[in-house]
Order: structure tokens, then sequence, then C-alpha cells
């Protein structure tokens, strides 16, 4: 093989060991705080990833969701960790468990061997090369009303899911405000460095959100990294210290939260009335009408991304 | 109007309703409870109108945004998935009535929301015709689920919760993995169009297990069923009910599909053996463990393994007296069991305990409450006139007639199991010592729920020529031509 | 609906529903609850009049609806289920009078008497059931609705009993429901017939092993309730029940389900000819004439009342079952016939050993010393169904001991009226020294409990019931040969199940 | 071996460590990181094989379902924690108790 395929070829193999490398180092470290560092690490390596597989749009969506936001959420976790296992007077004593546990999963750890193995083998059996749907959403994609294949498939030939999946994202939220209010504790204050590097960066943020979102429609971007830039906006806030008042749980803010959701749902119920098929957009007016979704979709990720990071309801840590 | 009802898409109404009463729920909490009975009130129609149209005009499918698979998602509607959304809607209807009495107010204001989602969360699961739709719609489902598992806040409940969300991320993993290597081998994601396309090759193999193995282990078949009695023990009465009515049937169904349209026949025989080892195994473990355990609701919990175990029973067997069969028992089993749990709350609600031994009186408290439960029993242990009992007589004969009567003495075990620990329970409410402990009155409304419930499961074995005619929409199998 | 096809539906729903209603009127209603319980016994009587004039005149009544895919649940009345039908509906009559004065100012009346309706109505059900399937479905109904009544005491003891009593007849049910299912996969078909249904449809088929083995499984799961030896066990345990269900089980209900059950099985699903070529008519003759002996002599040692009766009614059941396994019209005859004087003379004796404890708190034998200077019209009462039990002439029992004895000979099974000699010895055996005790000793004068006495010995309610049983235990032995009488029906059915 | 099927190897292995390490750990937190590798190595054979169209851009499907995936990921990844948070400040120590029951 000529040389640029033998470059590529070792910088894959050394990505590929990378990866699986810094999962287990992140899985296997002792401490927590180590794991979760390794993980994030881990996430950006992936991002390198899709870039190597021509996937940016997935590369911007793991920087700012995958390692970005999941990372933010695990070192906030743990900090809360920490300050709950102090804030608890029960003991929060070691146990020999992992030990013990992993003497007791030798047995699966072998059989787990030879699922892997049946799936590489299978992996392995595939045919070299196949369009998948490539075709049909590239014959689609002028009716589609975007020029980003991804984003027309995410809005608009699958869009279903994608309304699901703001569904699920609303549900997290839910789920987390319905489990209740934890102890008092209080995280590190930012120092005065971060607090102005939080004026700076705060409203680049918000800018760039802006910029994906209008991105999305022609090239990578797109809702998801839009809005999950807003959240990271939104997190660097909080870092800085600032905590979302009661206000926060009350209908003008819900609102904005619902604001995503509630937009497919009315599309869907005006495809519906309209006896179109669900979610059917005329090709003339599909561009502009999921912009308008997209731009709903980052506002709803972005609160919920954000009021995720914070945890129980605002009402809530007010209350206590 | 005739036309109207034939040719309405009720099917999205089912998803939307719910999911935008979800939403308007959380918006205005205050009126909460009647957006939530709408919502279902509405649902509950539709499903009725869907059932008109599938009856007058057969099977059909609806391309969502007018992109026809394999580009975009079909939603699919024939007999299979209107059994499950009846059920749905109607075990839905009854929790939501329960529940507006059960809960105090703080639970009751974030269980609205979460609920309706959950319904939406099933609705889309039974017409999705996607496979990866399936995976999101599998996903809404089980962190509704946990949700709602973990709202009563104890120390049990965040424990059980926690082990069922890892038990549900870890099946839909698996299944995912599965759906990859299937597009990536066939290209499509429908299923009708995988019905077609799919050939046996290892790639098929290996997703056929990860798809079987993550979706059994929602199911909780035995021994991937340890997650499934701590929570649906400890979870608030009304979603115990609908753990074990709805939750496990969904990812069972999505197995059943797979496994009569996508995953080719010579494949499955084998897997089907083991799918039915192991339902033994459940039955005589789920059995065992029901027999022995102290508290009503962990009972009712292993007597749900117990039935899983049931279930997958079909698999082996493979033929159309059999599916009918198992169909039905997801029927009468959700609408039994359910009746089951929701008199547990009644009695919890009560006595505040479910310690079956100190059920003194129950018989004379709450008749109501106890007469549900025992008819509820009769259905769960396939005595007549239930459905359960139709539904066992399916099975039963379906394995003689293919000569496997193994099969129905492992049912025939199972029942006589079902009846003792039923019986356990009802014994101990005749006994008249003198109850201990103070109680507080249960509204009328809740015992009936239940007891509605319970009659309803014994009703379908007095009709059960219609709902199994309606099964045979879009035509999968034919419950008559089974003999 | 035709009128021919609505009686079998009006002659269920005559007890279905009075119970039905009964169990939401509050403990107080007790007018409405007792007019409730008599004008369904009574309503159901009438339509028993009508369809047995009906069948006389050779309509047939039959319900079809539809159950299971290809299989219907079907309500008929041949001349055996009217038997049945009849013997039923007038021992509910006459219990439910029984009853109400057994029951008074105790509690839980509501639901006792709802049960009591529904486990008329499954018996009912039992007789009419046109086919395998629907006799399973009321059946199984009647253990379920039995278990209530079992353990309505709310002791530990009943809650015991009950768990016994369902042990054994879930168990039996299911042995029952995989013999059903079976033959129905063998044959295609569960319509009782004359002369059997397997023979036509199984004969060519399927080798005789299976056939044999399924017959063993039906006749297991009846057996059951029928408390053949070695399953008879939970028959003395369900003691514990109020006299009347004790009298109701033994007389009409549990056990005699389990009986007809056999006779439909040996008759109209196998055919006596197909069954006896089968090689398994003999076994069963032996196996019930085990059951009698054995019975007989446990009952000897019972010093408490109820549980002697019940040992009794475990050997004088089988005696049908006896009847029906010797195969010959006569004997036929004679065990058909006993259906209904095994139930007169037993309920008799039962309502009278309720009598004594009620009024007296007697449950022992030993505390019964001159008690029928005390209590002389229950104590005659008893005296007559004792001694039909023994079989002396001209009582009921005399009458189906004959038929069987004869039959035994005309079948060449001379081996089968020594049975019946020593059975009835060792009836004299339990019986008479009771009768003794009760006329000839002096009385210590105390009784365990007495009640405040009245003008009559004790309430009417109590004493009516036993009295009219008793007279007719005499009739039907009396007019034996009058037509209408069971004896006559029984010679009828024995006819068309030999094909005369 | 083509670049395609070495990542799409690389995502078997993820799986199956994320798979190991979600029954070898005790830690809550640990465990929550192995679902999420579990779900990475998904995702990259998802993309992986994507990419065996040849010449012409990848399949985007996969991608936009990797999207909706890495969304699904970080909501059940925010729930798990605060669950896990709950049962720290009730029990103590982030990890699953053997028995269940109170």
């Amino acid at each position: 093989m000529d040389a640029q395929n033998l470059t590529q070829w070792i910088f894959d193999t050394l990505t590929g060991l990378g990866l699986l490398c810094l999962a287990w180092m992140a899985l296997a470290s002792s401490q927590l705080i180590k794991a979760i560092v390794l993980f994030v690490a881990f996430g950006l390596l992936m991002a390198l990833t899709w870039v190597r597989l021509d996937a940016v749009d997935i590369a911007l969506a793991e920087v700012a969701i995958g390692a970005g936001l999941t990372g933010a959420l695990l070192l906030a976790a743990l900090a809360k960790l920490t300050a709950v296992q102090t804030a608890t007077s029960k003991a929060a004593h070691r146990s020999p468990k992992d030990r013990a546990a992993r003497k007791l999963y030798r047995m699966p750890a072998a059989l787990l061997l030879l699922v892997a193995a049946g799936l590489a083998y299978s992996v392995l059996s595939l045919p070299l090369n196949s369009r998948g749907l490539s075709i049909e959403v590239g014959a689609n994609l002028d009716a589609s009303g975007v020029g980003n294949p991804v984003t027309a498939v995410l809005l608009n030939f699958r869009g279903y899911d994608t309304l699901l999946e703001i569904f699920v994202l609303f549900l997290a939220l839910l789920g987390v405000w319905s489990l209740g209010s934890l102890p008092p504790h209080r995280i590190e204050p930012a120092g005065p460095v971060l607090n102005t590097l939080v004026v700076v960066l705060a409203p680049l943020l918000i800018l760039l959100a802006a910029y994906f979102l209008w991105a999305g429609a022609h090239g990578p971007g797109g809702a998801f990294q839009a809005g999950a830039t807003l959240g990271a906006a939104g997190v660097l806030l909080q870092l800085a210290g600032w905590k979302p008042g009661p206000g926060f749980a009350r209908l003008p803010w819900k609102l904005i939260l619902l604001a995503g959701p509630a937009l497919f749902i009315l599309f869907a119920l005006f495809t519906l009335v309209t006896g179109q098929h669900l979610l059917e957009y005329a090709p003339e007016r599909a561009g502009i009408l999921i912009l308008l979704l997209e731009t709903g979709a980052t506002f709803s990720i972005g609160l919920t991304l954000a009021a995720l990071f914070f945890g129980e309801r605002p009402d809530d840590a007010e209350g206590r | 109007m005739e036309v109207v009802i034939t040719t309405f898409p009720w099917e999205v109404v089912l998803i939307l309703a719910p999911l935008f009463g979800a939403l308007s729920c959380f918006l205005w909490p205050k009126s909460a409870r009647y957006l939530a009975l709408s919502t279902v009130f509405v649902s509950v129609l539709s499903v009725v109108a869907l059932a008109i149209r599938l009856i007058t005009t057969g099977s059909y499918r609806h391309a969502i945004g007018g992109w026809r698979a394999p580009l975009g998602i079909e939603l699919l509607a024939d007999g299979l998935s209107l059994l499950m959304l009846g059920v749905t809607a109607v075990v839905g209807l009854a929790i939501t009535v329960y529940s507006t009495g059960y809960f105090p107010n703080r639970q009751l204001l974030r269980f609205w929301p979460l609920w309706l989602l959950l319904l939406a969360a099933l609705n889309a699961l039974f017409l999705s015709g996607d496979l990866f739709n399936l995976y999101v719609a599998l996903e809404l489902t089980g962190l509704a689920a946990v949700a709602l598992t973990a709202l009563s806040g104890g120390r049990a409940a965040l424990i059980s919760a926690m082990r069922y969300l890892f038990a549900t991320l870890l099946g839909s993993m698996s299944y995912l993995l599965g759906v990859v290597l299937i597009y990536h081998s066939f290209g499509s994601l429908d299923i009708m169009i995988l019905a077609q396309r799919v050939v046996q090759s290892p790639v098929v193999w290996s997703a056929m297990g990860l798809m079987s193995a993550g979706l059994a282990l929602k199911t909780a078949l035995f021994p991937l069923h340890f997650w499934l009695p701590p929570a649906h023990a400890s979870a608030p009465a009304p979603v115990s009910a609908a753990l074990s009515a709805l939750v496990v049937k969904a990812s069972f169904y999505v197995l059943l599909r797979l496994w009569l349209e996508v995953f080719p026949p010579g494949q499955t025989a084998m897997l089907g053996e083991l799918f039915g080892a192991l339902g033994v195994a459940a039955i005589f473990w789920g059995g065992l463990q029901a027999l022995r355990a102290g508290q009503l609701k962990l009972l009712i919990a292993y007597s749900t393994v117990m039935q899983v175990g049931y279930f997958f029973l079909a698999f082996p067997l493979a033929m159309a007296a059999a599916w009918c069969g198992v169909l039905y028992l997801l029927l009468s089993h959700a609408l039994a069991k359910a009746a089951m749990f929701l008199a547990a709350g009644n009695i919890i609600y009560f006595s505040g305990h479910d310690r079956i031994v100190d059920f003194d009186r129950i018989a004379n408290q709450l008749p109501m409450t106890l007469a549900a439960f025992a008819l509820a029993g009769v259905s769960i242990m396939g005595l007549p006139p239930s459905g359960g009992f139709v539904a066992k007589w399916l099975m039963v004969e379906a394995s003689l007639k293919s000569g496997q009567w193994w099969w129905a003495f492992a049912l025939i075990i199972g029942s006589l199991a079902a009846a003792a620990y039923v019986f356990k329970v009802v014994g101990h409410a005749f006994t008249q010592t003198t109850v201990r402990g103070q109680t507080n009155a249960v509204p009328a409304l809740m015992e009936w729920t239940a007891l509605a419930l319970a009659l309803t499961s014994i009703l379908l074995g007095l009709v059960a020529s219609w709902p199994l005619a309606w099964l045979e929409i879009g035509g999968m199998f034919s419950c008559e031509s089974a003999r | 609906m035709s009128a021919s096809a609505t009686l079998p539906l009006l002659i269920l729903g005559s007890s279905l529903l009075p119970g039905l209603v009964i169990f939401f009127l509050p403990e107080s209603k007790v007018r409405i609850r007792t007019a409730l319980n008599l004008s369904g016994a009574l309503l159901k009587l009438v339509f028993v009049g009508v369809m047995a004039w009906g069948v006389f005149n050779g309509t047939t009544y039959e319900t079809r609806l539809p159950l299971i895919p290809d299989l219907e649940f079907v309500l008929h009345a041949d001349a055996l289920s009217l038997l049945f039908v009849t013997l039923s509906s007038v021992l509910w009559l006459v219990t439910t009078v029984y009853a109400i004065g057994y029951l008074e100012e105790s509690p839980h009346r509501s639901r006792f008497f709802g049960f009591f309706s529904l486990c008329v109505t499954a018996t009912v059900g039992v007789a009419m059931a046109g086919n395998l399937l629907t006799f399973l479905l009321f059946y199984e109904l009647l253990t379920l609705v039995t278990y209530p009544l079992i353990v309505h005491r709310g002791t530990e003891v009943a809650r015991l009993a009950g768990l016994t009593y369902l042990r054994y007849t879930i168990a039996g049910g299911a042995l029952l429901m995989i013999g059903t299912v079976w033959l129905y996969t063998l044959c295609g078909t569960l319509e009782f017939t004359y002369g059997g249904f397997v023979r036509e449809f199984a004969s060519a088929s399927t080798n005789r092993e299976t056939l044999v083995v399924i017959f063993v499984l039906l006749t297991a799961g009846l057996g059951v309730k029928a408390a053949l030896v070695p399953l008879h066990g939970w028959l003395p345990q369900a003691m514990v029940a109020p006299a009347p269900v004790s009298a109701l089980l033994h007389a009409v209900a549990v056990v005699k389900a389990g009986a007809f059950g056999i006779v439909r099985v040996i008759y109209d699903v196998f055919g006596i000819e197909f069954a006896a070529n089968l090689g398994v008519t003999l076994p069963l003759a032996i196996l019930a004439a085990v059951t009698i002996v054995y019975a007989s002599v446990r009952a000897l040692f019972q010093d408490d009342l109820k549980r002697r009766l019940a040992f009794s009614t475990v050997s004088q059941i089988s005696y049908i079952t006896l009847g029906v396994a010797t195969v010959g019209p006569i004997a036929a005859i004679g065990g058909i016939v006993h259906l209904v004087h095994q139930g007169l003379m037993k309920i008799t004796l039962f309502f009278c050993a309720g009598n004594l404890a009620e009024t007296l708190g007697i449950h022992k034998i030993s505390e019964m010393d001159g008690v029928a200077h005390r209590m002389p019209w229950t104590m005659v009462a008893f005296t007559l169904g004792a001694l039909g039990m023994v079989g002396v002439p001209p009582l009921a029992g005399f009458v189906s001991k004959w038929y069987l004895g004869i039959g035994a000979m005309a079948a060449g099974q001379e081996w089968i009226v020594a049975i019946l000699v020593g059975s009835s010895v060792l009836n004299a055996a339990y019986f008479l020294p009771i009768i003794y005790t009760a006329w000839f000793k002096e009385s210590k004068g105390t009784w365990p409990a007495e009640q405040p006495r009245g003008r009559a010995e004790t309430r009417w309610t109590l004493l009516l019931p036993p009295l009219v049983t008793a007279l007719l235990a005499l009739g039907v032995g009396l007019l034996a040969s009058a037509p209408f009488s069971p004896l006559d029906w029984a010679q009828l059915i024995a006819g068309r199940e030999y094909g005369r | 071996m083509t670049t395609e099927l070495l990542y799409a190897l690389v995502g078997v292995g993820l799986f199956s460590l994320g798979l190991y390490a979600l029954f070898v750990r005790a830690n809550l937190l640990r465990k929550i990181l192995a679902v999420n590798v579990m779900s990475s190595g998904v995702f990259l054979v998802l993309v992986a094989l994507a990419r065996r169209t040849g010449a012409v851009a990848p399949d985007p499907v996969p991608h936009a379902m990797v999207i909706t995936g890495i969304v699904v990921a970080v909501s059940a990844t925010a729930f798990a924690l605060m669950l896990m948070l709950r049962i720290v400040q009730e029990t103590g120590r982030a990890e699953l108790p053997d028995t269940w029951s109170e």
C-alpha cells in the first residue's frame, strides 16, 4: 500500500487503541474524579473519530453533548456526591465489593469474550460496501427543504424519531424533578478568573448557538448542537455561582422549556386536521417550518440541559 | 360519519393525545387531573374508532411525513397492535381513575405528566413499524417506567428503580446493536421490507441473539427477571399495575413482531426451544417465590415473573393456536394483574401494610377489593370462566396437538401453583381475629375500579371469539384455522 | 332465542341473579334476602317442572353460545340431567328454609346466601351441561363458590380445611382439564351423546392405551369430588362448615357433581360398551367397592356425629359409581336412582345433626343418650334416614340396593352382592347404635349447650326440612313403581343408555 | 482490513468493555460511565459501517440515528445521576445493596 494509506492505517489503529485504552482506564481507575476526566478525554477522542468517519454533525454533537455536557453533569454529580455523603449522617464506608464482584464475574467475563468474538465475526462477515439509504436520501433531498442530508433526515424524513426523542429529554427533566430535592449542600464558588471568563464566554456561546442553528440547514450543525451550546452557557452561568430562583418553575419559563415539543405537537396536530400525513410539510414551506422547529428545539434543549445540570426543581430548591 | 371513522388516522391521535396531555399537565398542574382524565378518555375513544376502521377496512400503514419506507417511518395498524392498544387504553383508563384517589396530592402532580408520557410511549411502540423508532419508543417507555417506580421516593423504591434503570438501558443497548447489524446488512429499518429481505446469515444470528436477549431482559424472562420483583413490589400500586400489565408486555410485543415477521423461520427453532425451557424455569421459580412471599405486592410481582414464563412457552410450539393462546394470555393477564395490584393498593391504603398473614377480616372490611383480587386470581390461575382459561386451553391444546405434552404439563403445574398462592391470600382475608393498628376508609371509586378490571378479565372468558377474530386482522395468523 | 333455548338459562338465572343481588344487600335486610332466596328457589322449581313435562313429551331443550373458537357453551336437558336438576332444585328449596333458620342472628349472612345460591347455580349447570367443556366450566365454578362456604366461620381450622379442600379439588380439576383437552385434540368434539362419542371418532385412529389414560385422568379428576378412596381426604375435614352447607355439599352439590360426572363420562363420553371393552369398568367397580367397605369401617370408629355421617357419605356415594361400573342395565338403574335416594336420606341426617348441634350443642354420639325424648320429631326423621341408609325395606335405600344386587347377578358379577351385604351390615353397625342411644338410653338430664326452649322442640324452620326430606325418602321408596318416581326416570335413562 | 471494519470492531470492543464493567463495578457512577461507553460503542459501529458507500458521502441516516441516540443517552445519564444522588442520600453509599428490602 502507498504511504498515504499507511499513515491513515496507522492513525486509525492508534485512534482505535486509544479509544479502547481510555475507556478501560476510565472504567478501571480507582478514583472517581480520575475516571470522569478520562471519560471526558474519551469523549473528545470519539469526536475526533467522528470527524475521521466524515460525520462532522456527530462530532459537534459529541463535543457539545457527549463530552461537554455529560462531563459537566458527571463532575457536578461527583461534587454533590461528596457533599451529600458528608451531609447525610450515615457513614459512607467503602466495601470490598468491587473485588468480590470481580471474582464472582470471572465466568461472565469469559462468556463475554465469546460474545465479543461472535459479534466481531459477524461484523467482519458484512459486505464491504453498501449504499444503505444514501441514494433515497439524495433523491429526495431537494424536497426536504434543507441542504444538509443529516438535518433532512432528522427533521423531515425521520422527524417522528426526533419528536419522540425531544420528549425523552423532557421526560428526563420530569424524572429528575420528580425525584425531589437533595439535602442542602454547597459547591465551591468559582474563582474570579472563571467569573471573568464566564462574562466573556457566555455571550460567545449564545452567538455560537445561533450560528449552529442557522448553519444546520445547509452545513454541519443544527438544533442539537445549538441547543447544547446554549445549555453550556447555562452551565457556565451556574458555575459562576448564579442560581435559578423559584420563578424558573413558573409558566413563562415552562413555556420556553416546552417550546420544542409544543411546536412539534402543534405541527403534528395541524397536519392532522388538514388531512395530510403526520408531520408532512409542503416542499416549498418545508425549509422555514424546519427552521422554526429547530429554533424551538434549540431553546428547549438548551434550557432543559441547563436545568438537568442544576438538578432539583428550582422551587423545591427554594422550598427547603 | 362512517367515512370519517374509516378514513381518519386514529393511530396518530393515539400518539399525539397523550403527548399533548403530558405537556398540558406539566403547564397547568392545577387542572392536571381533568386534563389527564380527558386525555385518556380521548384515547379510549380513538381505540374504539381504530377498531371499527380496522374491522371494516383491514390493516393499513401510515407513512409519516408522507415518506414511505424505507426512507421514512411507517406506522403499522393491524390486529396485533389493535389488541395491545385496546388493553393499554382499558387498563390506562382504570389506572388513571384509580390514581386520582390513591396518591397524596404532591406526588399526584408529578405522577400525571410521567404517566401520560408512558401511555404515549406504549401507544407509539404498539404502532411503530420501524426498528429504530421502536428503539426510541422503548427508551421512552423504560425511562418513564423507572421514573414512576421511583415516585414514592422510599429507600426500597429508589434502589429498585436504579436496578430497573440499568436493566432497561442494557436491554435497549443490546437491542440497538442488533438493529444496527440488521440495518447494515439489509439496508432498511422497516419491518415489512425486512420481512422480505432478511435471509439466514451469521449477522442475522448475532442480531437475533442481541435483540432477543435485550428484549427478554426487559420482559424479565427468567433468569433475567432479577430487577422485576423489587421494582414492581416497591412502586406505588397504580404504577405497579401499569408496569406488570403494560410495560412488560411492550418489550414482549416487539419480540413477537420480530419473531413472526423479521427473523427467518429456519433460524428461530433452536432459540425457540431455549425460550421454552427458560419459560418453564420461570414458571417454577416464579411460582415458588410467590408462594414464599410474605407481602402481597411481592407475591403479585413474582406471579408476573411466572406469567412471563407462560408467554415464552409459545415460541417452541410456534403454531397458530399457541400464538393466539399467548396473545389472549397477554390480554387477560394485563387486566387481571392490574386488578390485583389495584386491589393490593386498596388493602395497603386501608391497613397501611401488605403482610398477608395479617389480612384478617379484609373479607368483611373490603369485600369488593377481595372479590376483585379473587376474580383476577381465577383468571391468573386459568380456571373457567375467564380469559386465562381460554388462553390456557388454547396453549394446552397446541402442545398436545404438536405432541409436546411437557409444555402442557408445565402450564398445569403453573396454574396449580397460582391457585396455591392466590388462595393463600384469600384464606387469610377470611380469618376473623381482631384487627391491629388503625385503618382508614378506601374511596369507593378505587374499589370499583379494581373490581371492574377483574370482571373484565373474567368476561374475556365468555366472549373469546371476538378478540380472537380481531387478532386475525392483517392476517399474521388465523386462530380459527389453528385446528 | 326460542323458548326451548331460553328455559335452561332461566333455570340457571333463577338462582344466579338472586345470588348476585344478595351480595350487595346489607346484613340488616333480612326480609328482602329471605324473599329473594325463597322466590328464587320456588321459581326454579316451576321452571324445572315445565322442563320435566317438556322432556317427558319429547321436547329437547338446548342452549348454544360460542365460547372458544369451534367450541360452544351448551346447556341441554336429557332425562339424566333432569333427574339431577330436579333433585338439586328441590333440595335447594328445603335447605334454604333450613339455612334461614339455622343462621338466624349470625354474621355475614348476605355473603353466605350469595355463595349458597351460586353453589346451586353451578350444580344445576353441571347437571345441564351438554358437552364436556361446559361441564368442566361449571365443575370448576362449583369448586370456587363452595370454598367461601367452607371457610365461612373464619376460624383457623376453617382456613386449613378450606386449603385441604382446594388442594384436592383444584388438582382434580387440572387432571380433568388435561383429559378434556386431550380428548378434544383426538376427537374434535366434546358433545355428550347417548352411547358416547369416543367410539366413532377415536377408535379407528388412536390407540387404546391413550384412551385408557384419558379415562383415568377424567375419572381421577371427578373421583376427587366423588370422594373415591384414596381421594376422599378433604370430605371429613370440610365438616367445619355450617350444617346447611355440609348438608348441601354431601347430598347435592359437590359430591354428587363428582358422581354425576362419572356417570356422564362412562355413558355419554365413552359409552358403556366401549368403556367395557376398553377394560376400564371393572377396575373402577373394584375401586368403588373398596371405597364402600373402607369408608364404612372408618365410620364405625367416629364418635363425632358429623364425621361419622361424612364417612358414611364417602361409602354411600360410591354405590352410584358401582352401579354404572357394573356393566348392565339393571345395576345402572340402581346406581342412577341412588343419586336421588342417597341425597334425600343423607340431607335428612345432616339436618338432624344440625338441629342437635344448634339446639342442644350435641356434637358427639356419646352425648346423645335419650335425646329422642327431648327432640322426638328430629330423631324420627333421623331414624328414617338412618334405616334407609341401612337398606331396610320399604325405604329408599332398599330400592337402590335391591336393583344393584339384581343387576350385579344379571351382569354375572356375584362378588358385588357380597360387597352390598357386607356394607349393609356395616351401615347397620354404625347407625343402629346411634338410634338405640337416642331412643332407649337414659338421658343424663343436662345437655352440653341448650338453647332456651320454645313451644316446639326447636325452631320450625329447623324442624320442618328434615321431616319433609324424611317423608320424601320414605315416599320414593314406597311409591318406587309409580310413574315419575325417581326409579321410573332411572329406568328411562338406563333404557336410553343401553339403547332400548 | 478497511477503516470502516476497523472502527466497527473498536465499537464492538467498547460495547463489550462497557458491558463487562457494568457487571463488575459496584459503584453506581462507574456503572453509569459503563453504560455510556456501551452506547458509544454501538454508535461507533453504526457510523463506521455507514461509510461503506465507497467514494460518495456516507449514508446520512445512521448519522441522524446517532445524534438522536446521543440525546437519549445524555437524558438517561442525567436522570441516572440524580437517582444515584438520592440513593446516596438515603443509604449513604453509592452502591446497590445485595438485598433490596427495607
